[in-house]
């Protein structure tokens, strides 16, 4: 178990949710969920399918739109956001499901994550040379960078579509560390994956948040992968939030064993 | 995998074709007659009768006469689908054969080979279609548009109108209603139409159908109603004409006031109608049957030995029928011309630009074509004028078959030849530098 | 076979980043530019050129067109033809209005008049998506269509309706009009051809052509990466405008000589849209071979019956083309649905790891 | 001013004053609208059960009306022609099942697209070269269409009803009642809206993808031989006829490519819409504004309802 | 060139006269980062200068033993030649070793410091950290996940370098004190440590003076004419002797480029890329190549297949004359030519061994086959014979002289002697000093007179004049007529032919040489086929008397092949029989490993032996076999026994004379 360094608990708030209510028609997704993300933490949200966890991740970042609430990125507060304007602001985003662009290889999926970073002209680009050029090298330069510490260097060129599920995961995630991200939304990284996978993963998640001081938020279903990983827990069930706290704290929770644990068994 | 290879093999094998082609056909012995015919496409419905009696008449010479004045005709069709690109490739194929005239049949063929002809020598024959002002010769030597023009026609039909009404002044106050098909050819008689409806105090209403809308004129025709004009002049082409007709039917419009030009009068225009479509009109150049002999010839040399594409014998004789056949008997004339000014049996291009030039078709010329009467004479095709305005003749539907109902109607010269030589002169400014005309005109004509 | 990859390293990002990194590749372009610019011009019949090679190429710039927007973008249209209409029109409008420019000037900047069209009709690409967009196309193919025939200031009050090209000089040798010969104006289709496609493949390469198949394979995730959904497909729009205005200037310029409202109807979407197709999505080569294909089929099928001394009437040879044509397409979307691109991809690949079968 | 007249009052003060055009033009809207819908549902069933959006339907149109014309013209008697016209359609459909759609189970809808292409192709040719060029009457009399047209005078004009717009009418409601009941009814049916939502759902109803398939094409040439007929009879037989069902594209984006009430509310809107545009606002910019005002129609309803007439919002999923 | 070892005695020394000389040139590259990262020669200076003033600053000393753990990378390579500019001395470990291993080795050699390429290896030394009091501090290269560490004394490479730059700097003289300490080593300087792990006990410390290295390489390079523009790629261990001369030594010497892989499964495609010149690899990787070609030659279409197999035939027939350099027809020039085209270059470059001009194989024998195979395609495919004790170079063949079974003639400077028992003695300038801290065993091996004991039995070919490897020399046994009894090397000869899977060859203390045969059931079932030959099992298919007659023939061949070879001629099979059954590791009868397990087939086949040496023409035999679901059960078969010609040794003797 991970245990969260005073330095983590004690830090600053990198985002905060509060009071948010989503729902799709008469369907009620979320209902009133606040809690916050602390600067360097990794902050796992766990809770029994349809719980309304990726409809979380999608509000933060800005793919929903939530009926109430108010969220604080970085002190800045909003009650709605495009999603371009989260990815700007720095939060990226990995899928449940693969959301690779699976027609392109590895590197260009990685590549396509740093299209923010790129601002070379629509000339330049037709030209490609001089600073496009420049500036294409730059980023493969860091992209590469990505693709070691990924360890796919063996796959660059292949074109995604056809690599393993596993290898397709740690491609996406590579997508989302190409945009340098403050806050990191992993969906479910280890879902499908089998034991030796599920360990390489959570080591990149680890090195990740280690490496780039990323902070990270993730959902995922493996509860010892959870408590290995996480600083904090937060934990949903029927959209509600049901507990907050350590790993230790949630575990012993009455709630959750009820609700969540006391479904397993 | 395999079917991939063997489509790759096939693909190789299509490249080594393209590569083959290009190697032309050897050249027979002759003179080369080649007819832009379409069979096929949205237009086939008219393209076809026409084809068939081009290519029958000629067909006839070669196998009644043994071609003209000794020599053998050689022709071939090929298919534009009325699509100006095929017909520009077509044009680009045939070109290397060295032919002694050109028949675009479509408006948008000939309007891109016009400034080709200078340069390739090879004279375009669009016969009452394609671009009026290139009835203007000294501008467009090469291109020869008889036996009138699109402005001619309308004139002639206010003329008829004129005589309806008992004078064209009486039109004053009137409307007249001018349905056309939406593209260059529908347009051409505007200017002039807007001109009568200036001179006679007429209000002139336009209702265009697209190409998408041919069968669809439903909306339009209640416009007519609406609108109630005293005449309805159409421009029509293919498919829009039968239907215009039934929807003129449908609201009630006296047909007898509906009067088409002369590529909106075929048998296959008016017969959807029926008995519904009585009374409607058309101008035509033309005659019509089957009776005179030069067509009894063709059928005996030509259908009746099976060297014809006509489906059923019935279909010879047809408006559009006969409409080939005077085609072909212009470009027979001109080369037959071209053979007599030269004196050459195997003429040429430039030969038969000369041929045309002196084209002339007396009453008794036509007796002797085995074709009496069969069209007014042609008599004005000059040097300068490469049209003649010659007259046209009005026919009705009576239900089942066209009946000629006027005289021959001669066009209003006066009032066409300025806006046709200003017109020509408006497209040699946007298209300079237009070439001078350089050819000499032939005095003894 | 003819592939030796050994040896050929990369110690620059530069150099890994060529569009053709393979040493044989470059070679195999060089001498097809070489045969193409300095052998056909010399060598070809008029026929061939005017009738295959010009249109060809152009329909090959128009195909690029299209496929940057439906194979790179993921944007079904079926407005191609009016954009290369308004490309033509504008060019003439241009042409003149200042017929003292050289006539490659408004060539090129017709592109334009048609960009700004195409992200007009792009706009309801925002909203809609698949299918329904591809009809939506269609309102620009018939609105456009209508504006040709309708706005006779377009054709400069031409009573036939018609564009008529002015004869114009290229450092005193015709390159437009009747004077101009084939070959004059096979080069400069080539020159503009070659370079807009280079021009092409710098963009599908770089940041945008990335841009395009993000939203292309997955636009949700494209978005949540920061890519700005409207601005690429809009760019999207413009670029496959442009290419498809220039293609349709050269078309009435370069090739016809004189067009109609018809030669930019629905039929030109369609067949741009087939060369794509059958050419391959997402693939520049492919859009010449699509043009190849669906050109030059035709012409062959049509000339081998006459060549072969087969005695067939033009309109049987015609009715047999369409349907060997369209069986074709069939057996063609069978066989490789990814279409010719991918034969040659494949054969290349078997090329490269020859004598092997993987 | 003048324009803003002409535009907004103009139109609605003729309405006013020609009540009996008014009615005429929706009576005329109506009738294209039915027909419209008509050749919309034949897209809408191909594209429901198969996911192939069938530009061949417009050559079907021509096909089967061809067909049963030239039937006719050998002698056939009409009523045997139209049957024998059914069973071409079924053999097309078998055909079409067999060497297209098979083969290219689970490609992409593009591809798919791409086949009618070349389906349509393949039968311009086999047609042209079967059947001839030529334009051809349809044979409505022998069918027992009715001609002629009732007037009644109403509203201080008359209104003309085409008796054989009547009979398309009517036969085009039953034909569309006849379908909707077909899917909603029977057990075919629902297999047919279950293969729509899955392929193996289908299999469970115990009737093969491949069988469904020659049936929703069969029933698209079933809607191909009415449609040919009515629009035949209003005009003539001819391969132009094809493009009439580009006319029903601006149905499928305004009604949605899967819904069945979409298709006939969707042609009843634009039919109308095209012909009071055309009727009222057309002359404004010179007519002949029918051919993409249809469009315009659909996208502008588009911009304010995406999920189109029927569909539900649809939620993304990431 | 040739005087380069004469002055630059040491790698460091070496290293400034090739920044020197050829200052410009590529002196290493690594694919890393998707790309080929280069490194000249001036700038290797100037990065080890950077990592050797560093280490220096933190406390290397000459005379200090350092690891150096890991993959192929160019930092590695440095951190050797670093230390070596300082005197101490590098001890390049296995980077597979197990924890345990990585102890013995580093607490054996007394290493002070250790450079490591990653975390992976970093933590098998911090695993066993506390039994190695002696290493002070760790050096990594790649610094994932090793920023969590305590970095008390763990320190990248990086950093390293950057506190040498800064002492550079700091200090104008640095520089040329470095490069005195350089100048201070000399060729009779211990200059590395290599492990060889024995097959029994623990592994020995060999250890190199830079004369012993640096002379073997610049004979090497003589031998074979390498110059700096060779190409090689480093991908076989470290630790190995082999990659220290070819990748490090040679390049050194000669100033040639080594490139290191991007990982470990890319190397065929970084090969490809690189386009080696100079080669080197174990007979496995040449069998792989040819397997997996075979392999998917059977899925390529039947057109392509069988010119891929004409083509290939007509290599073997013409390929390696022409390769040789013999005399050959116009015709078959010409259809090789065409064969070059169609499969041989094509084949070459999918091996990426287009431009290879010397290619060695060694450490084991390879099989005939193999060998003729990668020489008909023009490929000059060499075989050599070498020890750690040797610094590699003791035989190899010289361009022209290639054959499957022989090792080749002494490498320049190199005495051989075949001792009395057969065991192969050699003496040069590459053998070694001794084994680290192990006298006992250095005296075991090395006279006090410089000879080594290679431990292999082998004898020089008459015909050749090349050295032949039979076996171990400790397997190699006598017939009680005191011949020469070697049973690999005959079961080899007879595993050569596709048909024989398995053989097993007694003699030693005997009269004769027996041998069992394991047929190939693939093989020999394929030509069952084609022959008609009709077969319900495998016990069948191996007492068939026509397949017995096949056995024969190959046994036959074996037997005249040794008569030539004239040392083992009285060692041929004189009578055989064929197993009823496949020898079977999970009946203990092969290893894991697949070798033979000679006791204790002997043991479970008694009766068989028995009647193979008794002269009967039949034996019964019930063995034990284990299905493969574990189940056991007997099989019982009454076997041939067949007698085979003997090849009358003196004729064969006359013509090898």
């Amino acid at each position: 178990m991970r245990a969260p360094s005073s330095e983590v608990l004690a830090g600053q708030v990198l985002l905060s949710v509060e009071n948010v209510s989503l729902s799709f028609g008469g369907v009620k997704a979320i209902r009133d969920v606040s809690f916050d993300i602390r600067k360097g933490e990794i902050r796992a949200i766990i809770g029994p399918n349809g719980a309304g966890k990726t409809s979380l991740l999608n509000v933060i970042n800005g793919f929903y739109q939530p009926q109430e609430g108010r969220i604080t990125f970085r002190g800045e507060t909003r009650e709605k956001m495009r999603p371009y304007a989260a990815a700007r602001g720095g939060i990226a985003r990995t899928f449940q499901n693969v959301a690779l662009f699976k027609g392109m290889s590895a590197l260009d999926n990685i590549m396509t994550g740093r299209s923010l970073k790129m601002n070379r002209g629509f000339v330049w680009q037709l030209l490609r040379h001089g600073p496009a050029l420049a500036e294409e090298v730059e980023h493969r330069r860091r992209v590469e960078e990505i693709i070691d510490f990924l360890e796919i260097n063996a796959i660059r060129r292949v074109q995604v579509g056809r690599l393993p599920y596993g290898l397709q995961k740690r491609v996406e995630l590579g997508r989302a560390l190409a945009m340098e991200p403050d806050l990191l939304l992993l969906d479910e990284p280890m879902a499908g994956m089998n034991l030796e996978e599920k360990e390489d993963m959570s080591r990149f998640v680890l090195d990740v948040n280690n490496h780039y001081g990323t902070t990270i938020a993730l959902i995922e279903h493996d509860m010892g992968v959870v408590m290995d990983l996480s600083n904090r827990v937060l934990v949903l069930d029927y959209g509600r939030k049901i507990a907050d706290g350590t790993p230790d704290e949630v575990k012993a929770d009455r709630n959750v064993i009820d609700a969540y644990l006391g479904v397993a068994h | 995998m395999r079917a991939k290879q063997l489509v790759l093999c096939a693909m190789a094998a299509a490249t080594l074709g393209m590569g083959i082609l290009a190697v032309p056909a050897a050249a027979e012995e002759g003179i080369y007659v080649p007819l832009l015919t379409y069979r096929t496409g949205p237009f086939a419905g008219s393209g076809i009768p026409i084809a068939n009696g081009m290519h029958d008449y000629l067909t006839m010479l070669n196998e009644r006469d043994g071609g003209i004045g000794g020599a053998k005709l050689i022709i071939e069709e090929c298919e534009t689908g009325y699509d100006t690109k095929k017909g520009v490739e077509c044009y680009e194929q045939i070109k290397s054969k060295h032919p002694v005239v050109v028949n675009p049949y479509s408006t948008g063929i000939t309007l891109q080979l016009i400034p080709k002809a200078a340069v390739d020598k090879i004279p375009i024959l669009s016969m009452a279609y394609g671009l009026s002002a290139s009835a203007d010769g000294n501008t467009f030597p090469w291109i020869f548009n008889p036996p009138a023009t699109y402005w001619d026609g309308l004139s002639m039909i206010f003329k008829y109108i004129g005589d309806k009404e008992g004078g064209l002044d009486k039109l004053k106050g009137k409307t007249i209603g001018y349905i056309f098909f939406d593209g260059g050819y529908g347009r051409e008689p505007i200017p002039l139409l807007e001109q009568f409806a200036k001179d006679y105090g007429f209000t002139a209403k336009q209702y265009p159908v697209p190409a998408a809308e041919m069968q669809n004129q439903s909306g339009l025709w209640l416009n007519v109603r609406r609108d109630r004009p005293a005449w309805m002049i159409m421009w029509g082409w293919g498919a829009m004409n039968p239907t215009a007709i039934k929807e003129a039917a449908k609201i009630n419009y006296p047909l007898d006031h509906f009067i088409g030009v002369w590529w909106s009068g075929s048998d296959d225009d008016a017969r959807p109608a029926g008995h519904d479509g009585k009374g409607y009109l058309a101008l035509n150049l033309n005659g019509l049957g089957a009776s005179y002999p030069a067509i009894q010839e063709i059928m005996k040399y030509v259908v009746d030995k099976g060297k014809s594409q006509v489906d059923s014998k019935d279909r010879v004789g047809e408006n559009f029928y006969d409409r080939g056949v005077y085609n072909s008997v212009l470009v027979a004339e001109a080369i037959r011309n071209a053979q007599h000014i030269t004196g050459k049996k195997e003429v040429t291009g430039e030969d038969v630009r000369r041929g045309f030039e002196a084209l002339k078709i007396s009453e008794a010329r036509w007796k002797e074509l085995g074709l009496p009467d069969f069209a007014a004479p042609i008599d004005k095709v000059s040097c300068s004028d490469h049209n003649g305005h010659h007259s046209a003749y009005m026919q009705q539907w009576d239900g089942t078959k066209w009946v000629k109902v006027s005289d021959w109607i001669a066009p209003m010269k006066d009032k066409v030849r300025p806006l046709l030589e200003e017109a020509a002169k408006d497209y040699v400014a946007k298209n300079q530098p237009w070439p001078a005309r350089t050819e000499p005109c032939d005095k003894s004509s | 076979m003819l592939y030796r990859e050994v040896g050929q390293y990369k110690t620059t990002y530069e150099a890994d980043h060529a569009i053709f990194p393979l040493l044989q590749d470059r070679i195999g372009i060089a001498v097809i530019l070489a045969i193409a610019f300095l052998f056909v011009p010399f060598t070809a019949s008029d026929f061939v050129v005017n009738s295959m090679l010009i249109p060809i190429l152009i329909f090959a710039l128009a195909a690029i067109g299209l496929n940057l927007l439906t194979g790179y973008a993921g944007l079904i249209s079926l407005g191609t033809g009016g954009f290369m209409g308004v490309g033509a029109y504008g060019c003439y409008k241009l042409a003149t209005a200042f017929p003292q420019v050289n006539i490659l000037v408004p060539i090129l900047l017709s592109g334009f008049f048609s960009a700004a069209v195409g992200v007009v009709f792009g706009l309801p690409s925002l909203r809609i998506k698949g299918f329904y967009l591809a009809v939506a196309t269609l309102a620009s193919q018939f609105f456009l269509s209508w504006c040709f025939v309708r706005v006779p200031w377009l054709v400069n009050y031409n009573v036939s309706g018609a564009i008529e090209v002015p004869t114009r000089t290229f450092f005193g040798i015709p390159i437009t009009g009747p004077n101009a010969t084939a070959t004059t104006r096979y080069l400069v289709v080539l020159a503009v051809v070659v370079a807009m496609t280079w021009l092409a493949s710098n963009l599908v390469h770089g940041r945008i052509g990335r841009m395009w198949m993000a939203v292309r394979d997955m636009d949700i995730a494209a978005e949540l990466i920061g890519i700005r959904l409207y601005r690429t497909k809009l760019l999207a729009f413009a670029v496959s405008s442009f290419y498809a205005g220039v293609a349709g200037a050269m078309l009435v310029f370069l090739w016809l000589g004189a067009s109609e409202a018809d030669s930019f109807d629905i039929n030109a979407s369609f067949l741009v849209l087939f060369m794509v197709i059958i050419g391959g999505l997402g693939s520049l080569l492919g859009s010449y071979l699509g043009s190849v294909l669906i050109l030059g089929l035709p012409i062959v099928l049509r000339t081998l019956p006459g060549s072969l001394g087969v005695p067939l009437n033009s309109a049987t040879v015609e009715h047999l083309q369409f349907m060997i044509v369209g069986a074709l397409i069939i057996l063609f979307l069978i066989v490789e649905p990814n279409g010719l691109a991918r034969l040659w991809q494949i054969g290349k690949q078997k090329l490269r790891v020859w004598p092997f079968p993987y | 001013m003048d324009l803003l007249y002409q535009i907004f009052i103009d139109p609605f003060v003729q309405m006013g004053t020609a009540p009996d055009l008014l009615v005429q033009t929706l009576w005329e809207g109506l009738v294209g609208g039915v027909l419209y819908s008509l050749i919309a549902l034949g897209f809408v069933l191909i594209f429901k059960a198969s996911g192939v959006f069938n530009f061949a339907q417009g050559i079907m149109v021509v096909f089967a009306a061809m067909s049963l014309v030239s039937l006719y013209g050998l002698g056939i008697p009409a009523f045997v022609a139209l049957a024998l016209t059914f069973a071409i359609m079924l053999a097309l459909a078998w055909g079409v099942e067999r060497l297209v759609l098979r083969p290219l189970v689970n490609q992409p809808d593009i591809i798919l697209f791409m086949a009618t292409f070349g389906l349509t192709y393949f039968l311009i040719g086999f047609g042209e070269l079967v059947f001839g060029g030529e334009p051809k009457v349809m044979i409505a009399d022998q069918l027992f269409l009715p001609r002629g047209a009732y007037d009644i005078k109403m509203l201080g004009g008359f209104v003309s009803l085409q008796k054989i717009d009547i009979a398309a009418t009517v036969i085009a409601s039953l034909m569309v009642a006849a379908l909707a009941v077909f899917f909603q009814k029977t057990r075919i049916g629902r297999a047919l809206r279950a293969v729509a939502d899955s392929h193996r759902a289908a299999l469970s109803v115990g009737i093969s993808l491949e069988q469904i398939w020659v049936i929703v094409w069969f029933a698209a040439g079933i809607v191909a031989i009415v449609t040919g007929i009515m629009w035949g009879a209003r005009s003539q037989v001819e391969f132009s006829l094809q493009i009439i069902a580009l006319k029903a594209l601006p149905v499928l984006i305004l009604g949605g490519f899967t819904s069945i009430p979409g298709a006939i509310v969707g042609g009843v809107i634009i039919g109308v819409g095209e012909k009071l545009g055309e009727f009222y606002w057309g002359p404004l910019l010179g007519s002949g504004i029918e051919s993409w005002l249809a469009y315009m129609i659909a996208l502008a309803f588009l911009l304010f309802r995406p999920q189109g007439l029927f569909g539900e919002k649809i939620i993304e999923r990431v | 060139m040739a005087d380069g070892t004469a002055e630059a005695d040491t790698f460091p020394k070496l290293l400034i006269r090739n920044a020197q000389v050829r200052g410009l040139r590529p002196a290493i590259r690594h694919k890393d980062f998707g790309i080929w990262q280069t490194w000249t020669w001036a700038q290797v200076l100037d990065e080890v200068l950077a990592f050797s003033v560093g280490l220096d600053e933190l406390g290397l000393r000459r005379g200090d033993k350092f690891a150096v753990i890991g993959a192929n990378r160019p930092r590695l390579y440095w951190a050797m030649c670093a230390g070596q500019a300082l005197g101490a001395v590098p001890v390049p470990v296995y980077a597979d070793s197990v924890a345990d291993e990585m102890a013995y080795v580093l607490d054996h050699a007394e290493a002070t410091l250790a450079v490591v390429e990653d975390q992976e290896q970093f933590d098998k030394v911090l695993a066993v950290s506390e039994r190695l009091p002696k290493l002070l501090q760790v050096f990594y290269d790649e610094p994932r996940g090793l920023r969590d560490y305590d970095h008390a004394r763990l320190k990248s490479i990086d950093e390293v370098q950057r506190i040498g730059r800064q002492a550079l700097a700091a200090d104008a003289g640095r520089r040329a004190r470095w490069q005195q300490s350089v100048a201070q080593g000399k060729g009779s300087d211990l200059s590395v440590m290599l492990y060889t792990s024995g097959t029994t006990g623990r592994a020995k410390g060999v250890m190199l003076t830079y004369d012993n290295v640096l002379i073997s390489a610049q004979n090497g390079n003589t031998y074979d004419r390498l110059g700096e523009s060779e190409e090689v790629i480093a991908y076989l261990p470290l630790a190995w002797i082999g990659d220290h001369i070819f990748s490090y030594a040679q390049s050194y010497v000669a100033g040639y480029c080594v490139n290191c892989p991007e990982t470990g499964e890319t190397v065929v495609e970084d090969r490809r890329e690189i386009g080696t010149t100079y080669a080197f690899a174990p007979p496995r990787v040449y069998e792989n190549l040819l397997t997996t070609t075979m392999v998917r030659m059977e899925d390529a279409s039947a057109i392509k297949r069988r010119m891929f197999h004409y083509f290939i035939g007509v290599a073997r027939r013409w390929g390696e004359k022409i390769l040789n350099g013999e005399k050959v027809p116009l015709h078959a020039r010409l259809l090789y030519g065409l064969g070059d085209f169609l499969v041989y270059a094509p084949l070459k470059n999918r091996f990426g061994l287009s431009r290879i001009r010397v290619s060695y194989t060694a450490g084991e024998a390879i099989g005939p086959e193999i060998f003729s195979f990668f020489r008909a395609l023009g490929i000059n495919l060499k075989q050599l014979y070498g020890q750690t004790e040797a610094s590699v170079y003791i035989a190899a063949q010289p361009d022209g002289e290639s054959f499957p079974d022989t090792v080749g003639k002494p490498n320049q400077d190199v005495e051989i002697r075949i001792a009395e028992n057969g065991e192969v003695l050699f003496r040069s300038p590459g053998v070694f000093v001794g084994y680290y801290k192990d006298p006992e065993k250095t005296a075991e091996t090395k006279t006090p007179d410089g000879w080594v004991h290679t431990g292999d039995a082998g004898f020089i070919d008459p015909k050749t004049g090349h050295l032949k490897i039979i076996d171990r020399a400790k397997d190699v046994g006598r017939l009680i007529d005191g011949t020469l009894f070697a049973p690999k090397y005959i079961e080899n000869k007879l595993k050569f032919f596709p048909n024989i899977r398995e053989a097993v060859a007694f003699g030693d203390k005997r009269d004769f040489v027996t041998a069992m045969i394991n047929i190939d059931i693939v093989a020999v079932g394929s030509w069952a086929e084609r022959n008609n030959v009709v077969y319900g099992s495998y016990q069948e298919l191996a007492a068939n008397p026509r397949v017995y007659e096949m056995i024969e023939r190959h046994i036959e061949e074996v037997n005249r092949a040794l008569v030539e070879e004239g040392v083992m001629a009285g060692a041929q099979i004189k009578r055989f029989l064929v197993l009823h059954k496949e020898l079977d590791a999970d009946d203990g009868e092969l290893t894991r490993t697949m070798k033979v397990r000679r006791g204790l087939i002997g043991e479970r086949y008694a009766p068989l032996i028995k009647a193979l040496y008794e002269g009967a023409t039949e034996a019964a035999i019930a063995t034990e076999v284990t299905f493969e679901d574990g189940r056991k059960g007997t099989i019982s078969a009454r076997l041939k026994i067949r007698d085979v010609k003997v090849a009358p040794v003196a004729a064969a003797l006359e013509k090898a004379a």
